[in-house]
């Protein structure tokens, strides 16, 4: 076995606060080797990112490393001068951001910033180090890199730019790579590229990655080596099979667990029970007094033809010189009564556009949306207010989607005060009575939102869908910004919505897994057209179109399970 | 590009309609310039003849666009005061004006610039605050006290600078200029202090909160990553993105300058446009108000034109969009 | 309350000497001002009261007339400097807050509109301040100040004097308070608790004042404050340029301006306390301002 | 042009050498020509470069200039000038009687400023080359008296600049140049900035002054003015604000030289009936003579000197100052302060419960805006409400003129130096055609005082003369016409090396300026 090229000794991180000293990383250890990649795991707060900041002493202040060593190379760093670390910084050591969007200079050409790195570290002349530059361009796969060179990073996609980021972080020849959530904000088909680009590159160069990710799936992809992190501790290290396979912590056995499998669908998310974070959600109670009087006469509640919304992508005085971009071309497709419809597709593929237009947040710009045989698109104004009282949303992200200036009984009431369903008196203990179904401490119906977490939050945002007994309930993205233990459990309420209420849902997601979990029937779209619709099991098992073939080879999965855990899953 | 500079110029020329309106209408309500051009015996003849000879006994719209088709031909009509063309005038007036206020703007620019990254950089640094704190007395006097005490301490009690005026001048064509000579670049030294000292402070703190948020976006971090310096950081990647909401507000700023002159030249008795004006205005001389603050809002949306299209020259993404 | 307490604002402002400092003199300068009838030794407003005997005495020293003493001294016309002092500050406070609120409302108002209802709306109210920059509040003042003069019978002339002061400052203040509105209206327009609240049918405007306008309120508050500093300024200037309070009712500024004149002839005091005061004021509202943009400033904590 | 600012330059550099001068006025004289703005400032300043056929000695005294001798022709027809020869204009050009006749045509045309000053003028007759005579429509005693300030300008060079008549609109060559027969010639000129003076070579009269180059420099901020003078940037300054004079003659640098002006400061009323008239000063209630006593008792006219005018000022007891022609010592005791009659004399009048509104300018007078503060004070302690309304020159006179006031404040220097001329325009009734009272704009009226006016004008004999100026000025007196409050001071400051001789009219006469 070959020498490890940095080593983390019992390393510590502590933030002094006005509250006492907090710890977010105690007594991590771990070693990188040549050519290996090793991923560290576990849940937002978990103190993964701030290790990897650490190592590449970039910890913003206060932070500060309190004990432990930190080895690279067989000499000890961590205790070096600023300017010391500034030259192991990007020289042996690089680094990778998670969000490609935001960790290039905008107003600095891509060739301008390789440059500039490579003459900082190389010192070679700005010819050399421009050939090199575009030498470097081609090799994370960037196309006719001379042309890119000179490009700003705006002209480049969110893939393109991470490849951009990587290639900078190659600049310097480093040994080590301390690469965080590096793929996160990407699409699925990219982020595989990004990752076997990540793979290759470590073997060819005989690199030592940190792979800093919250997802599974990326892990059993792409690492060797395992580090689970919880609350600042390792709870479990190992290589990636035996963790994947034998995981002996509970935690980390939970979150194991927690991952949606694409193979086989479940009745229920396996939910991480360790730390006992699972909250009640009390869906009989709930159940109890719904009203489910209303069921459409058809059978199909909601009906999509023809769909179409464009965008203004350029301006003018003259509407002859405008140009418009499709998000939503010509889509058609009926969601019967009580079932979940999925869609599926990547950023940009005009799924969430044809959810806001359902929730007639977009006015439309093509084709009819009929609810329960009644036209939605020219409703009037008083149509309209009937139609919004049935139907309600669920958005993507917990903390922008509930005003952070009204208190969280508020928030929940405020569907009831705009509809007038009750009358003063009865709203107070109607919210109180929500907020209690859906799983939140009594005292919830005074605080504000900044004091719930993210799971909390989106139960927030459930109590509030719910106030007006919708019976359509769209679901944008409602757990991609969670963690997964958290995923599990908003996933399980929506299910159980839908059991026991009956309700009706789209539900939108790029999670394919999640997608096969929850869903009746899945649309796949793909730049704003409907590609097919099928029976979720059909449409896994036998997809019709390349496209999602394409999208299902993609999708990361955890092998290494076998059978038999999944039979005890399913149970 | 060229379009998004056509739309910009094209609402100058608006804001330019507007501002010349409001600017005449002004003048129906400052007073009365007979009383002033006739002498203590005069009568009422005298009056209505002198009245009729200006035009003042037409209605105000018409005034107005009588003065607006003059005025497009650079003709802002005779002085009641100095019985001579206005523009005349002001291409005397203005070479002071401008000289006063671009040097104050430059000092403005380069001090305010300079103290914001380093108070920014030392953000909580002992200078830093100091130089926070200090520059807070600069902005809590008026402008008028701040010229008056200067003059009293550096000319009445250590008579080192002269008191008012310009100084000698040098004739370079049509202009005249006081950076050529001794006096005249002695003479600067206190009006352009108490003139650039406001948008100094302005400037260095906007430069401050500005680069403030920019030291915290990824970039930065990313750069100090990959093992940049802090200068290199600091000075190329920071300050140049500093600078994209900066130049807008340093425009509105230089163009104010030459507003805020007026009160800097009364006290220095700074011959230029802006004691031009408040001469004017103690006179009733309309045409001579109008004409400057033509000329303000002139000069006002020049500069920001500029400013616009200097933006989108540091933005890439601006252009790529325009 | 508690929440308050316990907020990280104020611990930040526990911690900050310079904040407790300055929030201390603005409140006593605030104080004085509302309660000057009572701390001031005289009513300068009331003219029977004068004895201009007793004019230009100095500090603590006994008139050679009428061998009255004055904590700081009388100006030219024989009023006790301190009282005129509270009731100047008096009125260049009013001035002050309330051209700011003016301008707030204002800005406000329009900003939220531009920012949300964008379009032609946007584009006419952002070239509307374009305008207005154009004209700085010496010359609006001037203009107002003519209109008023013509309408206002006589007997209002010395309250007119105040209100077109407010009038003036505040209209050229807006801009500012609309541009940062604005800026934050879009931010917060594309978040999603805008669509919640669309979504269950809040018209336009409630969206606007229920949900935006609390979310942008902060960078409002930092602005009001400095603005604060900036109008009792300008109110100084336009005293001092003589389209201003009343000498007969001084504010600050006009008290400078009569204390300027007396620069050289040795009676300092009639300029020198006046100035201290608004320096005083205006420092103490600056630096809490600039506290306040930090503070409120969750990224910069 | 660049010779003048080199020359700035010295200055500003090192304190003034020997003969350089420079001095700082508030006001620039608004225009060269000596006919087109009959204003203080511009007839003040041109004294040193135009001439008339007389000029005013350092006692206010009548004496030979252009003209050396004038008699009355027959009884009171007219008068005779006899002009001085071998005077020569700036320009080289001879003065002689067509001269005269073009500067009469000039002064008196419809273009003019000064025409009034020719009301009684019927005819100019040229008798030959340098002798004139100028006819009156009634005798007219004092017409010598009243030509003073009427400058000869020379016809060729008028003709030859087209500039035959004053233009104050548009302005033309005589606007920014000049060309008389006095002590000094403009050398350069920049209005608001700056006008340069070098000495006439062939003036007639001798000289006493040592300057070879005069700058006047208008400075209106009193403040930097007076740091001016401090720091030796200028040598002389008009006015030095009064509460400084004490300070200056402390300093050894510099002298302050004080006087009493001709001009008398009053305090005015609303005499007309009827609202149409009186504008926004709402009420009649000044109608009443006991109310305007009562303003008279209330005002503590010594006080306001003690203090606002730092003892530098005399209390007038009518419309003219002692050193006046016609002054009436009859009439010599000022109002006594009485407050308590004040009180008692407001209310009969029904003063009490009304607000007053004074006007008041406060950039024309010495510390005007102060001056009625005091009075608006002083009121107040006599039970009456005012409300003072204190503004730039500029929107006073229309105010005043537009009748909105009750009361307001004035300061008149008589042209002639003579009692009649405030008569003339502050006590007849207001005329148009016969061009009286014009300035009288409270429309104070007196059948008495309308009769004796033309007879004074006429009147030859000084003894009956200045009879019917004292009944005049007892009338005045006994109605409270105006409130005269006090005589303006003058107050100049100069550097310590300066002599300059100073003259009651505020007039700054080069010619006897030495520099030491």
């Amino acid at each position: 076995m070959t020498e490890p090229v940095l080593s983390i000794r019992n390393l510590t991180v502590e933030i002094p606060t006005r509250r006492g000293l907090f710890k977010p990383v105690q007594g991590v250890s771990y070693d990188i080797r040549p050519g290996e990649i090793r991923g560290v795991v576990g849940e937002s707060g978990a103190g993964k990112s701030m290790t990897g900041n650490a190592v590449i002493g970039l910890l913003d202040p206060p932070a500060r490393v309190s004990e432990g060593e930190i080895w690279l190379n067989g000499r000890r760093i961590d205790q070096l001068d600023a300017e010391q670390k500034r030259r192991i910084r990007g020289g042996e050591i690089a680094m990778i951001f998670q969000d490609p969007l935001t960790s290039l200079n905008p107003l600095f050409t891509v060739g301008e910033q390789l440059v500039e790195t490579i003459q900082l570290h190389l010192g070679l002349s700005s010819s050399e180090a421009q050939s090199r530059a575009i030498a470097l361009l081609d090799r994370v796969r960037i196309p006719n890199p001379e042309e890119r060179f000179h490009q700003y990073p705006h002209q480049f996609s969110g893939g393109m730019r991470q490849r951009v980021v990587i290639a900078l972080a190659l600049c310097s020849e480093p040994s080590v790579i301390v690469a965080d959530e590096p793929t996160t904000a990407l699409d699925v088909s990219i982020q595989a590229q990004v990752l076997d680009l990540i793979k290759e590159l470590a073997r060819e160069r005989q690199v030592g990655v940190i792979l800093v990710t919250h997802d599974m799936g990326v892990i059993a992809d792409t690492t060797d080596e395992v580090t689970v992190m919880y609350e600042g501790r390792v709870v479990e290290q190992g290589t990636t099979s035996q963790i994947l396979g034998a995981p002996t912590h509970e935690y980390t056995k939970s979150l194991i667990a927690a991952v949606p499998r694409p193979q086989v669908k479940l009745h229920r998310f396996p939910q991480v029970s360790y730390g006992g974070r699972e909250t009640a959600f009390k869906i009989e109670d709930l159940a109890r007094n719904w009203d489910r009087s209303t069921a459409s006469k058809s059978g199909t509640l909601v009906e999509v033809k023809g769909l179409t919304k464009r965008f203004l992508a350029k301006g003018a005085i003259l509407p002859s010189q405008r140009s418009y971009f499709t998000a939503v071309d010509d889509v058609s497709f009926d969601i019967k009564d009580g079932e979940v419809f999925g869609l599926v597709g990547e950023s940009g593929s005009g799924k969430s556009t044809v959810a806001r237009m359902l929730a007639t947040l977009y006015p439309v710009d093509g084709g009819t949306v009929t609810f329960d045989g009644e036209e939605v698109t020219g409703m009037d104004a008083k149509q309209l207010s009937a139609y919004r009282k049935q139907i309600q949303m669920i958005f993507q992200d917990p903390f922008s989607s509930l005003n952070p200036r009204m208190s969280v009984g508020d928030i929940v009431a405020e569907p009831l005060v705009h509809h007038k369903l009750l009358s003063r008196a009865e709203i107070g203990p109607r919210v109180r009575e929500l907020l209690d179904r859906v799983g939140l401490a009594s005292d919830a119906y005074r605080k504000y939102p900044h004091e719930f977490s993210g799971g909390q939050r989106q139960r927030i945002s459930i109590a509030r869908a719910l106030a007006t007994q919708p019976r359509f309930l769209i679901c944008d993205e409602p757990t991609s910004a969670l963690d997964v233990s958290i995923q599990a459990q908003i996933l399980n309420i929506l299910k159980d919505l839908q059991e026991h209420l009956g309700l009706t849902m789209l539900f939108i997601s790029h999670d394919l897994p999640v997608v096969r979990q929850m869903c009746d029937r899945v649309g796949v779209m793909r730049q704003g057209k409907l590609v097919e619709v099928q029976e979720t099991s059909a449409l896994f098992e036998a997809p019709k179109s390349d496209y999602t073939r394409e999208l299902l080879d993609l999708m990361p999965r955890l092998e290494q399970l076998s059978e038999e855990q999944i039979a005890e899953l399913r149970t | 590009m060229l379009s998004f500079i056509v739309k910009r110029v094209g609402q100058s020329v608006l804001v330019l309609l507007v501002t010349g309106l409001v600017a005449f209408s002004m003048f129906t309500f400052v007073g009365d310039p007979i009383d002033n051009m006739l002498g203590q015996e005069r009568t009422m003849e005298d009056v209505e003849r002198l009245r009729a000879q200006l035009g003042l006994d037409k209605p105000f719209v018409v005034q107005y666009f009588r003065f607006l088709e003059q005025a497009a031909q650079g003709n802002f009509g005779i002085s009641y005061r100095q019985g001579r063309p206005v523009a005349e005038i002001l291409m005397e007036r203005a070479p002071a004006t401008l000289e006063l206020a671009a040097v104050s703007g430059v000092l403005a620019i380069v001090m305010g610039i300079g103290l914001g990254v380093f108070t920014a950089i030392r953000r909580n640094g002992v200078a830093a605050n100091l130089i926070m704190s200090i520059s807070l007395i600069g902005v809590s006097l008026p402008t008028f006290l701040i010229g008056i005490l200067l003059i009293y301490l550096f000319s009445v009690e250590l008579g080192w600078l002269p008191s008012f005026g310009r100084g000698e001048t040098v004739h370079i064509g049509g202009w005249s200029t006081g950076f050529l000579t001794e006096s005249g670049l002695k003479a600067l030294i206190l009006p352009a202090i108490t003139l650039g000292l406001y948008q100094m402070t302005l400037i260095m703190r906007l430069v401050r909160s500005e680069m403030l948020e920019v030291l915290r976006q990824d970039y930065i971090r990313f750069a100090r990553a990959r093992g940049l310096g802090d200068r290199v950081v600091n000075f190329r990647h920071a300050l140049k993105n500093t600078m994209v909401p900066v130049i807008t507000v340093i425009g509105l700023q230089l163009g104010s300058i030459i507003a805020f002159a007026i009160i800097t030249e009364t006290v220095f008795q700074w011959p230029g446009v802006g004691l031009l004006f408040i001469n004017a205005i103690q006179f009733v001389d309309i045409p001579v108000m109008a004409a400057y603050l033509m000329l303000i809002s002139v000069m006002f949306v020049a500069i920001n034109l500029l400013v616009d299209i200097l933006y989108a020259m540091i933005d890439p993404r601006l252009r790529a969009a325009s | 309350m508690n929440r308050f307490l316990d907020s990280d604002v104020f611990y930040a402002f526990r911690t900050s000497p310079v904040a407790i400092v300055s929030l201390i003199v603005t409140v006593l300068m605030v104080l004085a001002a509302v309660f000057a009838p009572l701390i001031a030794t005289t009513n300068p407003f009331d003219p029977a009261s004068l004895n201009l005997m007793n004019g230009f005495t100095a500090p603590m020293e006994p008139n050679a007339f009428t061998g009255e003493s004055f904590f700081l001294g009388t100006d030219d016309q024989g009023r006790d400097v301190f009282s005129t002092i509270l009731y100047g500050l008096r009125i260049s406070l009013f001035v002050g807050v309330a051209a700011v609120m003016l301008a707030m409302v204002i800005g406000i108002f329009l900003g939220l509109l531009s920012g949300y209802v964008g379009g032609w709306t946007e584009t006419i109210i952002m070239r509307a301040a374009d305008v207005q920059l154009t004209f700085p509040s010496i010359l609006v003042a001037m203009l107002i100040f003519g209109v008023a003069k013509g309408v206002t019978p006589v007997e209002y002339r010395d309250q007119m004097a105040i209100w077109v002061l407010i009038l003036a400052i505040g209209l050229s203040d807006w801009v500012q308070f609309a541009r940062v509105v604005r800026g934050a209206t879009l931010v917060e327009k594309s978040k999603d608790y805008v669509a919640a609240a669309r979504l269950i049918g809040r018209s336009p405007l409630t969206i606007m004042i229920r949900h935006i306008l609390p979310n942008v309120l902060s960078p409002v508050l930092v602005i009001a404050t400095i603005s604060l500093a900036l109008a009792i300024i300008a109110e100084a200037t336009l005293s001092f340029l003589g389209v201003g309070a009343p000498a007969t009712q001084p504010s600050l500024g006009t008290l400078i301006r009569i204390g300027q004149g007396f620069l050289f002839s040795g009676e300092w005091w009639i300029l020198l306390f006046p100035a201290c005061t608004l320096l005083v004021l205006a420092l103490a509202v600056n630096l809490l301002g600039d506290w306040l943009r930090d503070a409120l400033n969750p990224r910069l904590r | 042009m660049f010779r003048l600012s080199t020359a700035i330059a010295l200055v500003l550099a090192l304190p003034a050498s020997a003969e350089e001068f420079n001095f700082a006025v508030t006001t620039d004289p608004q225009t060269m020509d000596p006919h087109a703005v009959n204003s203080a400032p511009v007839l003040g300043f041109l004294n040193n470069v135009y001439e008339g056929l007389v000029r005013r000695g350092k006692d206010m005294a009548i004496e030979p200039s252009l003209a050396t001798s004038w008699s009355p022709i027959g009884d009171g027809e007219g008068w005779r000038f006899v002009l001085r020869q071998g005077v020569t204009f700036q320009d080289g050009s001879a003065f002689d009687a067509d001269d005269v006749i073009f500067s009469y045509e000039r002064a008196s045309s419809e273009q003019a400023d000064t025409s009034s000053w020719f009301a009684p003028v019927s005819d100019v007759i040229k008798v030959d080359d340098f002798t004139v005579d100028i006819m009156t429509s009634a005798p007219n005693p004092i017409f010598p008296d009243s030509i003073a300030n009427w400058m000869m300008m020379d016809s060729g060079w008028a003709a030859a600049n087209n500039a035959e008549r004053p233009d104050k609109e548009q302005g033309n060559y005589a606007t920014l140049n000049a060309n008389g027969t006095g002590p000094f010639q403009i050398a350069a000129r920049q209005p608001d900035l700056s006008t340069v003076l070098e000495p006439h070579a062939g003036w007639w009269d001798e000289v006493e002054h040592n300057l070879t180059r005069v700058e006047m420099t208008p400075i209106q901020n009193s403040a930097t003015a007076l740091a001016a003078l401090l720091s030796g940037d200028v040598d002389f300054i008009n006015p030095v604000p009064i509460q400084d004079a004490a300070r200056l003659q402390g300093n050894p640098d510099v002298q302050v030289i004080q006087g009493i002006e001709a001009r008398v400061i009053m305090l005015g009323f609303d005499q007309q009936s009827g609202a149409a008239e009186s504008g926004q000063g709402a009420s009649d209630m000044f109608l009443d003579a006991r109310a305007r006593e009562a303003v008279a008792k209330a005002v503590n006219v010594p006080a306001i000197l003690q203090t606002i005018m730092r003892g530098n000022a005399e209390v007038a007891s009518q419309l003219v100052s002692p050193a006046m022609r016609g002054y009436s010592d009859a009439q010599a005791a000022p109002y006594a302060y009485d407050p308590e009659a004040a009180r008692a004399l407001a209310a009969e009048a029904g003063l009490t419960g009304q607000t007053i509104s004074l006007k008041c300018p406060n950039d024309r007078y010495l510390n005007d805006e102060a001056v009625c503060q005091a009075v608006t004070a002083m009121l107040a302690q006599a039970g009456m409400d005012v409300s003072l309304d204190a503004m730039p020159v500029s929107n006073y006179w229309p105010e005043l003129r537009a009748d909105n006031f009750d009361m307001y404040l004035l300061g008149w220097s008589p042209g002639t130096f003579d009692a009649e001329h405030p008569i003339r325009f502050l006590g007849s009734t207001p005329n148009e055609e016969k061009r009286l009272g014009s300035w009288n704009f409270g429309a104070y009226s007196n059948d008495r005082i309308d009769t004796l006016l033309p007879m004074i004008q006429s009147e030859i004999d000084d003894s009956v003369r200045q009879g019917m100026l004292d009944e005049v000025a007892k009338i005045m007196q006994d109605e409270v016409a105006y409130v005269p409050l006090y005589v303006q001071p003058l107050v100049w400051g100069a550097r310590a090396n300066i002599d300059v001789t100073q003259r009651p009219d505020n007039f700054f006469i080069l010619r006897w300026v030495t520099v030491n």
